[in-house]
């Protein structure tokens, strides 16, 4: 017969609870709009969960680093923040890309929105909590509602994808429950402090358990984080998605994972797990690897950047096997700053999606769309060339410098051969961007007037794309105070 | 006025940009204007440049990432002095000569934004700095030879791009090692190459980080045989495009060598002399025979300014004041001898739109001022005394012979073979009858061609006949680098190898 | 006498067999039940683990896991009835349209 | 002083300059009287250098630095010695007459502006060959020379011929300037200078083997100027430039730079023996081996070139003996009798319409008297008959040789001169006497205009006497060259002058004899002796078959076979590979859910493998 537990509300510190509850609440509210007063037009919701979201940041910020809370599940540190902060920001770059000039169906639906804000908390539960089970809880929010929006788009092949996407998730869902069984069975406890307590105690006895554990543990995140070969979904979800989404998907959830990742195995890898290391390292290169040459042969632009955003990830994972201060640091900077990129770039693609195939009868966006897009739109066409340089890492835009930290970070602890890697991936990978600004600027128009790449292009778009040209572009001044704000919120959180 | 640099640097960018707005028809003499301002502040740095003080000048420090030792640093001195001056100046001719009406504002703006990368390169003191600008000048090139090419133009254009930013990716990474072991050594992070400069290292790390960077230049000197992306770019690139190419981004990797691994590993360049010789010698004959075998003008002068950057890698790595103020030199008279031999080929090319010499023949007799200025430019390529280029090989090889007796004369063949390519060349399409109907009654050369193409042949000659003005800060630079260099060895070999201005001393 | 490995074993058979389900099936359908097979075959695990270590966590883990393999049919079911509604079948084949 | 140098070095640039301003315009005479009135002020002030240099002054100037890198330091210096005052002498008082001939012989040719330009280019050039005080700016002066021979040679450059000529004449050059260059480099890095008088002045403390590469070196390059076998075969091809050329280029100067190399770094050859003795011994091998061909050559100015060429031998072997005045004296004479010869030549092919088969000509006499005369004169001199310039000069090397013991090279040179004179003489028969064979051939011969002859005048007049200097211009050179007097009995030495007399008379009455009638019988032709010697001994065959065209093949192969299928080859395929891996990692991306769910089944199993099988120790 167990006996009554008593709680007090103070040692809840419901505070670290917050930030969730506001984007929650946010949901509910939007929800309850909707049914005190049908069709509202969309922009009442966008600049509502723009302001939710702000007031999540605010709250966010004004949470202070290094406090447990709600039965000690919640843990604020700063990579809790930092990875927060950059979820919000992201999300309410991404939010107004639905202010389209053309009508789409999912923003129809106030429904969209609710389900964007949840999935937002679970994000933030996901990178908020050292605890597996709060962990997997915000995992699975996060996804059962991305699976849904990206349905809402509401054609064939977003379907496809959603199921897809969906039915591989559901099976991640289920390595990931097996790994933290394992953990839970093998040290009694589903907090990852404790675990690593627990470990280190028995000085990691019965170590091949463990690297079980640890493998499905990998099989989940990979998932999550696209890595070969769990990426396969990848670009058939972004191809199905419409371009703003696929943009949203190829940041957001994969930082959380990184956090995630990151919790999971540098305890490990700190404590020299030898296994670990290396199999990071093999997954690493094979996913950078791996990734870029099957973007060499792609048609669709979309898909391409697909495949690019794993090869990225997979560079970054490599802060990850690192796992240095300068290395994680380089990891969330490396990240902002691709945020930015990628966001141009997708919203490229959005603002010149258009109903009709004209060029392809599959791909939206094939190279072909874009042929002697200087000569019809030479703005345009410079902007997502700017884009393009930027991933492909020349200097001195934005990726560049994630890149050099990234691999100064695995020169400094003598991963040579990796940065030397990392280097010839990155001189593959120019070849597809580089495709893309051919079509632009060397080819000659195919049958086109210049209208479809403004298709359905809008002021608030075009400030977005502006806003994340003028990041690409002068990154090298927002690097060093950018740098030194990450550097102290991991420094803070001893990673 | 001590911002001249980062002037001229961002002045020609600036002016693209607002190029944008000049319309279509005044968009040439827009160009030509910005190109003249450029050329005029760099002439005024040269005149305010002390050109007995051997270190760097018109210094501009200022941190970018303080964290991480990026800075944007810039400086120049004897070395680069002149590479500058060259760049602006041969931007100015190339624009006054442009003959191109396609698309004429998109080219203008992107060699505007050229000139500044170019610029950019050689007045940077920061190795990160240096970088993006080298990486940087792809891009405009990519354009160029991309959109106004022949029919192979983006194949030779991907090319071009891909081939020198795998290796400079390479020279990166050597260049994060070095700022490590800098980190390592002074516990300060710094991609200042003056302070690399001041560090000694073990040898083995010398070896690696040398091949690291000499692959990154070597790449786009281009060394034999990592060559064949230029022969492609020329073939394909518009006359604009390759005068700069062949005239001033060429010498980016040369100006590489001297600048960085040089006084940075003088241990290892020492070290790799013989390897390097050895690469520069196949460059020098293979390349002179396989410019022989060509049927196309404008691949005899692409082969053959491979064949000279042979020469010059060869002066530099002589690592005496001789052999490396020659080389620098021979980068200066290359770039004028080169640009003016491609812009005389483009001269024809606009004619007949053909560069098969197999099609042309007596053009002396038709176009007899055309043939004098070519006239001139071969014999300049083959190195006369009294034209520019004889300066510099001569000093080059004088320089390397030092170090080899037998690879400095099958080095010198190369004055030999130049001879051979270049006088076929000259014979087959100059001399005899002309035999095609088409030759018959091509126009000689009009005003901004020939006013273009004798400023090359006047300069050409003053700098061969009086060096001086411009060999002698090159010289000063040169020997304090070449006595650093010296001092700073820590082995034996390179100790004896690295001879700062032996004769001055047994004069003595 | 029945011990908590006996437990785990069972629990690991259970979890290949949804695994393997997971593998053959090619109706979407029985794919959602093979994965429910896998997460109840981890519940197993983890309310044998707590029941041996005496503490409540891995039932809670439990729980959680039931409701989320709920919300996950849930959504799984409205998805397929959607896919049903357009394609009219749920065999896994037919739908390829993206690829390569 | 200095003002005359610089007269007499500038006024031939000056009027090059001037003459190039019309380079492209129709013939203007202006440029022609100019040009020729400039280059007559450059034979005063050089007559007047030579006066004040006689009693052994010595004029040295520096103009400006050159080239000042590291310890290298070359400045435009110029010195005029005795040396280079007859060398002076001599180059301005042939080039004055060959500019003065000039105007009459390309009177009807519509490149005659630049013809002068480049004529006084040459002389420029040459005057900075002769009076540098440096080898680099000799070096300059060197190729300065080949450039204008290159231009003069390929003048009519319609002619394939012609412009071919230019090139092999240029690339042979070229050759020859390698070796000259490496010389030079050897004397900076080992003498640390490159002024005559400070390496001069350390050879007696440089060690043998080096003096012996530097002078090797040297002579490499002065065996491509002086076209020395085996580096000959351009000149004979040279004689497709206009006749004054020939005259001033290929046969009075530029030729007897090598000579003139020689005797200014007498200092270092007089050190080496060895390399000396090579150069006697090459001389003389030329100097028979090219009269040889001059025998049986039916090329009016090819025969000239020949004897020329072996002129060129004699002069070597004097200076290969260290008699470094007499090669010099040799020099002047054979420049003033080769070079009215040569003008004589030009007017004989005036006169026959540029016909050059002296088979086709004969019985000139008449139409041509002067001509005749003139050159006549010219070959006796050439033959070394007394009291003409060749007989004191050509004479004096022979003594050289006997008396220093060289009693082979005597004998060598001693049938040469009896060639000499049979070959000269069988031209001047032909081209003057006998039938007149012209006529079959319609050709309408004239004499030449009257100033042509007159500018030939002082030539002959100094082909004649300039022997008589003999004495004073020894004592002149003796400041700088070293002059051994030889004693060798009067007896024999009246013995030599007369063997020699006797052998060069005896080749003249062979000539005269032989040709007064019809000359030799057909059936000669057919001997192997005389195929070998009309096809120069099948060297230029040789070269084109074994050097010109396995180089072009060669060039070729590397082009199409190693720079396109082998380097380019293994850059695209490692592109291409990259790039078909891609198409072939496609099939990842089935498309297929089962697939894909495999594929994450796939990763656990690894993984899970790697797990259990690979465990390294913590």
């Amino acid at each position: 017969m167990l006996e009554p537990i008593s709680v007090s509300m103070e040692s809840l510190n419901l505070g670290t609870l917050a930030p969730m509850l506001v984007a929650i609440v946010g949901a509910l509210g939007i929800l309850v709009i909707d049914l005190i007063k049908k069709d509202l037009d969309k922009t009442l919701y966008v600049m509502l969960s723009v302001l939710i979201l702000f007031v999540d940041l605010g709250v966010v910020l004004g949470q202070t680093v290094g406090q447990r809370g709600f039965f000690d599940v919640m843990l604020i540190d700063g990579l809790a923040i930092l990875s927060q902060i950059i979820i919000l920001a992201a999300s309410m770059l991404f939010i107004p890309l639905a202010l389209t000039s053309k009508r789409f169906h999912e923003y129809s639906y106030p429904e969209f929105f609710a389900l964007f804000l949840f999935m937002v908390a679970g994000f933030q539960f996901m990178v908020a909590s050292d605890n597996l089970i709060l962990i997997f809880v915000g995992l699975e929010t996060a996804s059962l509602a991305l699976y849904t929006l990206i349905a809402l788009h509401n054609r064939e092949k977003s379907f496809e994808a959603a199921v897809k996407y969906f039915v591989m998730g559901a099976l991640a869902a289920g390595f990931y429950a097996m790994g933290a069984m394992i953990f839970y069975a093998l040290t009694g406890s589903v907090e990852l402090y404790k675990i690593a307590e627990v470990l280190a105690a028995d000085n990691f006895a019965n170590m091949t358990i463990l690297l079980v554990g640890v493998v499905f543990m990998i099989a989940s995140l990979g998932f999550k984080l696209s890595m070969v070969p769990f990426h396969t979904w990848t670009p058939d979800v972004y191809e199905g998605a419409s371009a703003a989404l696929a943009g949203y998907m190829s940041v957001v959830p994969k930082i959380a994972g990184f956090v995630v990742a990151m919790r999971v195995f540098e305890f490990l890898i700190h404590s020299d797990v030898v296994w670990v290391r290396d199999i990071l390292y093999a997954a690493v290169v094979i996913t950078m690897t791996l990734a870029n040459i099957i973007a060499l042969v792609q048609k669709d632009v979309k898909r391409m950047l697909a495949f690019s955003s794993i090869s990225h990830a997979g560079f970054v994972m490599a802060a990850i096997m690192i796992g240095t201060t300068q290395a994680n640091s380089a990891l969330f900077l490396y990240w902002i700053l691709f945020l930015f990129t990628n966001l141009g770039a997708f919203a490229m693609l959005w603002v010149s999606r258009h109903k009709a195939s004209i060029w392809h009868e599959r791909f939206d966006h094939p190279y072909e769309k874009f042929s002697g897009m200087i000569k019809i739109m030479p703005v345009g066409a410079v902007v997502m060339a700017l884009f393009m340089l930027s991933l492909a890492g020349v200097p001195p835009f934005s990726l560049f410098w994630g890149k050099l930290y990234i691999m100064s970070a695995a020169v400094n602890s003598d991963y040579i051969v990796l940065a030397l890697i990392m280097a010839i991936n990155s001189a593959i990978s120019a070849y597809y961007y580089l495709k893309l600004i051919v079509y632009m600027f060397l080819k000659d128009p195919a049958e086109n007037d210049g209208t479809v790449y403004m298709k359905n292009a809008s002021k608030p778009l075009q400030t977005i794309i502006g806003f994340s040209v003028v990041l690409t572009v002068f990154a090298v001044l927002a690097v060093n105070p950018m740098m030194e704000f990450i550097t102290s919120y991991v420094q803070a959180s001893g990673f | 006025m001590d911002h001249i640099l980062s002037v001229l640097v961002f002045f020609p960018a600036i002016a693209g940009l607002l190029g944008f707005v000049v319309s279509k028809e005044s968009i040439r003499a827009y160009g030509i204007s910005v190109a003249a301002i450029e050329f005029l502040l760099s002439l005024w740095l040269w005149f305010s440049f002390d050109g007995n003080y051997p270190g760097m000048q018109f210094v501009e420090m200022l941190p970018l990432i303080p964290a991480f030792g990026i800075s944007y640093y810039l400086g120049v001195d004897g070395i680069s002095l002149f590479i500058v001056v060259l760049s602006t100046f041969i931007t100015l001719i190339g624009l006054i000569a442009l003959s191109i009406e396609k698309d004429i504002k998109n080219m203008i703006i992107s060699l505007l934004f050229l000139e500044m990368t170019m610029v950019g390169v050689f007045v940077s003191l920061d190795a990160i700095l240096f970088y993006v600008f080298w990486e940087l000048s792809l891009v405009p090139m990519l354009y160029i030879i991309g959109a106004w090419g022949g029919e192979l133009r983006i194949y030779a254009a991907i090319k071009f791009f891909l081939y020198t930013f795998a290796g400079s990716l390479i020279m990166l990474v050597g260049m994060l090692v070095m700022a490590y072991l800098y980190h390592q050594a002074t516990g300060v992070w710094s991609f200042a190459i003056t302070e690399w400069h001041r560090l000694i290292l073990p040898m083995n790390y010398q070896i690696w980080l040398f091949i690291a960077f000499f692959i990154g230049l070597a790449i786009k000197v281009p060394m034999f045989p990592f060559h064949t992306w230029l022969p492609y770019a020329h073939g394909q690139a518009p006359t604009i495009g390759s005068v700069i190419l062949a005239a001033v981004l060429l010498k980016m990797g040369t100006y590489g060598l001297v600048r960085l691994p040089l006084p940075m590993f003088p241990d290892a360049s020492v070290y790799m002399i013989y390897p390097v010789a050895v690469l520069s010698l196949i460059m020098i004959i293979y390349t002179a025979m396989v410019a022989y075998a060509q049927k196309d003008m404008k691949q005899v002068v692409a082969y053959s300014s491979i064949s000279h950057m042979g020469v010059i890698v060869l002066g530099t790595f002589a690592m005496n004041p001789e052999g490396i103020a020659g080389s620098v030199f021979f980068m200066l008279s290359h770039g004028v001898v080169s640009g003016a031999l491609f812009m005389l080929v483009g001269v024809i090319y606009d004619r007949r739109h053909t560069k098969l010499m197999s099609e042309f023949g007596g053009l002396a007799k038709v176009m007899p001022h055309y043939a004098t200025i070519m006239g001139i430019m071969v014999m300049a390529s083959v190195g006369l005394p009294l034209t520019m280029s004889f300066v510099g090989e001569f000093l080059s090889l004088a320089g390397f012979y030092q170090i080899s007796h037998t690879m400095t004369i099958l080095a010198g063949t190369s004055i030999i073979l130049g001879a051979v390519y270049m006088l076929s060349l000259y014979k087959k399409s100059f001399f005899g009858e002309v035999v095609h109907e088409k030759n018959k009654n091509l126009k000689d050369l009009d005003g901004k061609e020939s006013m273009a193409l004798w400023t090359l042949v006047l300069i050409t000659v003053w700098l061969g006949v009086y060096p001086k003005p411009v060999l002698e800060p090159i010289n000063t630079s040169v020997e304090s680098l070449v006595s650093f260099m010296h001092k700073k060895a820590i082995t034996k070999e390179a100790r004896e190898v690295i001879k700062p201005t032996v004769i001055k001393r047994e004069a003595e | 006498m029945i011990t908590l490995s006996h437990y785990l074993i069972l629990s690991a058979i259970l979890f290949c067999i949804g695994l393997i389900g997971v593998y053959r099936r090619k109706n979407l359908l029985l794919l959602l039940f093979s994965t429910e097979i896998l997460l109840n075959a981890v519940n197993i695990g983890f309310a044998a683990v707590s029941k041996f270590y005496g503490d409540l966590t891995g039932q809670m883990f439990a729980f959680f896991i039931i409701a989320i393999a709920a919300s996950e049919v849930a959504v799984g079911l409205g998805l397929m009835i959607v896919w049903y509604k357009r394609r009219g079948t749920l065999d896994l084949d037919s739908m390829q349209s993206m690829h390569g | 002083m200095e003002t005359y140098l610089y007269i007499a070095l500038f006024a031939p640039l000056v009027g090059s300059l001037f003459a190039a301003l019309f380079a492209n315009r129709p013939k203007n005479i202006v440029t022609g009287i100019a040009t020729s009135t400039l280059l007559f002020v450059a034979w005063i002030s050089s007559v007047v250098l030579l006066m004040h240099v006689m009693h052994g002054e010595e004029v040295h100037v520096k103009l400006m630095d050159w080239i000042h890198a590291g310890g290298l330091y070359i400045p435009f210096g110029f010195v005029v010695d005795q040396v280079t005052a007859t060398m002076m002498f001599v180059v301005t008082t042939v080039s004055t007459v060959v500019h003065i001939y000039s105007m009459g012989y390309m009177d009807h040719d519509r490149s005659f502006n630049r013809f002068f330009a480049w004529l006084s280019a040459f002389v420029f050039s040459m005057m900075v060959l002769v009076m540098s005080d440096n080898f680099a700016g000799l070096f300059i002066g060197w190729e300065g020379v080949g450039l204008c021979s290159w231009a003069l040679i390929g003048f009519w450059y319609e002619r394939e011929s012609a412009s071919w000529a230019a090139n092999e004449a240029f690339i042979m050059n070229r050759i020859a300037d390698l070796g000259m260059l490496i010389g030079i480099f050897l004397v900076y890095w080992n003498f640390g200078s490159l002024q005559y008088d400070e390496v001069f002045a350390q050879v007696a403390d440089k060690d043998h083997t080096l003096l012996i590469m530097v002078t090797a070196f040297l002579f490499i390059g002065a065996m491509g100027k002086s076209a020395q076998f085996p580096l000959h075969t351009w000149l004979a091809d040279a004689m497709e430039g206009p006749t004054p050329v020939s005259a001033l280029i290929h046969a009075a100067t530029m030729v007897t730079a090598g000579v003139y190399l020689v005797i200014r770094a007498n200092p270092l050859y007089s050190a080496v023996p060895e390399v000396s003795y090579f150069v006697a011994c090459l001389g003389a091998f030329v100097a028979l081996f090219a009269a040889s061909m001059a025998l049986v050559n039916r090329d009016l100015k090819r025969i000239i070139a020949y004897s020329t060429l072996s002129q060129l031998g004699y002069m070597f072997v004097a200076a290969g003996l260290g008699a470094y005045w007499i090669a010099l004296f040799h020099l002047m004479t054979h420049a003033f009798f080769k070079a009215l010869l040569f003008l004589g030549a030009g007017n004989v092919m005036h006169a026959m319409d540029d016909e050059l088969d002296i088979f086709k000509m004969g019985g000139l006499a008449k139409k041509m008297k002067w001509t005749m005369i003139l050159m006549t004169l010219a070959s006796l001199a050439l033959a070394g008959i007394y009291p003409f310039a060749g007989f004191f000069s050509k004479d004096k090397i022979l003594e050289a040789a006997f008396a220093t013991d060289h009693y082979v090279l005597w004998t060598i040179l001693w049938i040469t001169a009896g060639l000499t004179a049979f070959y000269s003489f069988r031209l001047v028969m032909l081209v003057f006497f006998g039938e007149e064979r012209y006529k079959i051939f319609g050709f309408h011969p004239h004499e030449a205009y009257k100033f042509m002859l007159w500018a030939m005048a002082p030539l002959a007049v100094l082909a004649v006497i300039a022997g008589f200097f003999e004495h004073s211009f020894m004592h002149m050179v003796s400041y700088v060259l070293p002059i051994e007097e030889y004693h060798v009995a009067s007896g024999t030495f009246w013995t030599l002058v007369v063997v020699t007399l006797g052998i060069a008379a005896s080749g003249i009455a062979v000539a005269v004899f032989k040709y007064s009638k019809g000359g030799f019988s057909k059936k000669w032709e057919e001997t192997f002796i005389y195929k070998l010697l009309f096809n120069q001994y099948y060297i230029p065959k040789i070269y084109d078959e074994y050097i010109c065209k396995p180089y072009a093949e060669l060039s070729r192969i590397f082009w199409k076979d190693m720079d396109l299928k082998v380097v380019d080859a293994t850059v695209d395929f490692i592109a291409t590979t990259i790039y078909k891996s891609g198409m072939a990692s496609r099939v990842v991306q089935s498309g297929n859910l089962s697939n894909m769910l495999r594929w994450m089944g796939v990763g656990l199993l690894i993984l899970l493998l790697a797990a259990i099988f690979y465990s390294p120790v913590r």
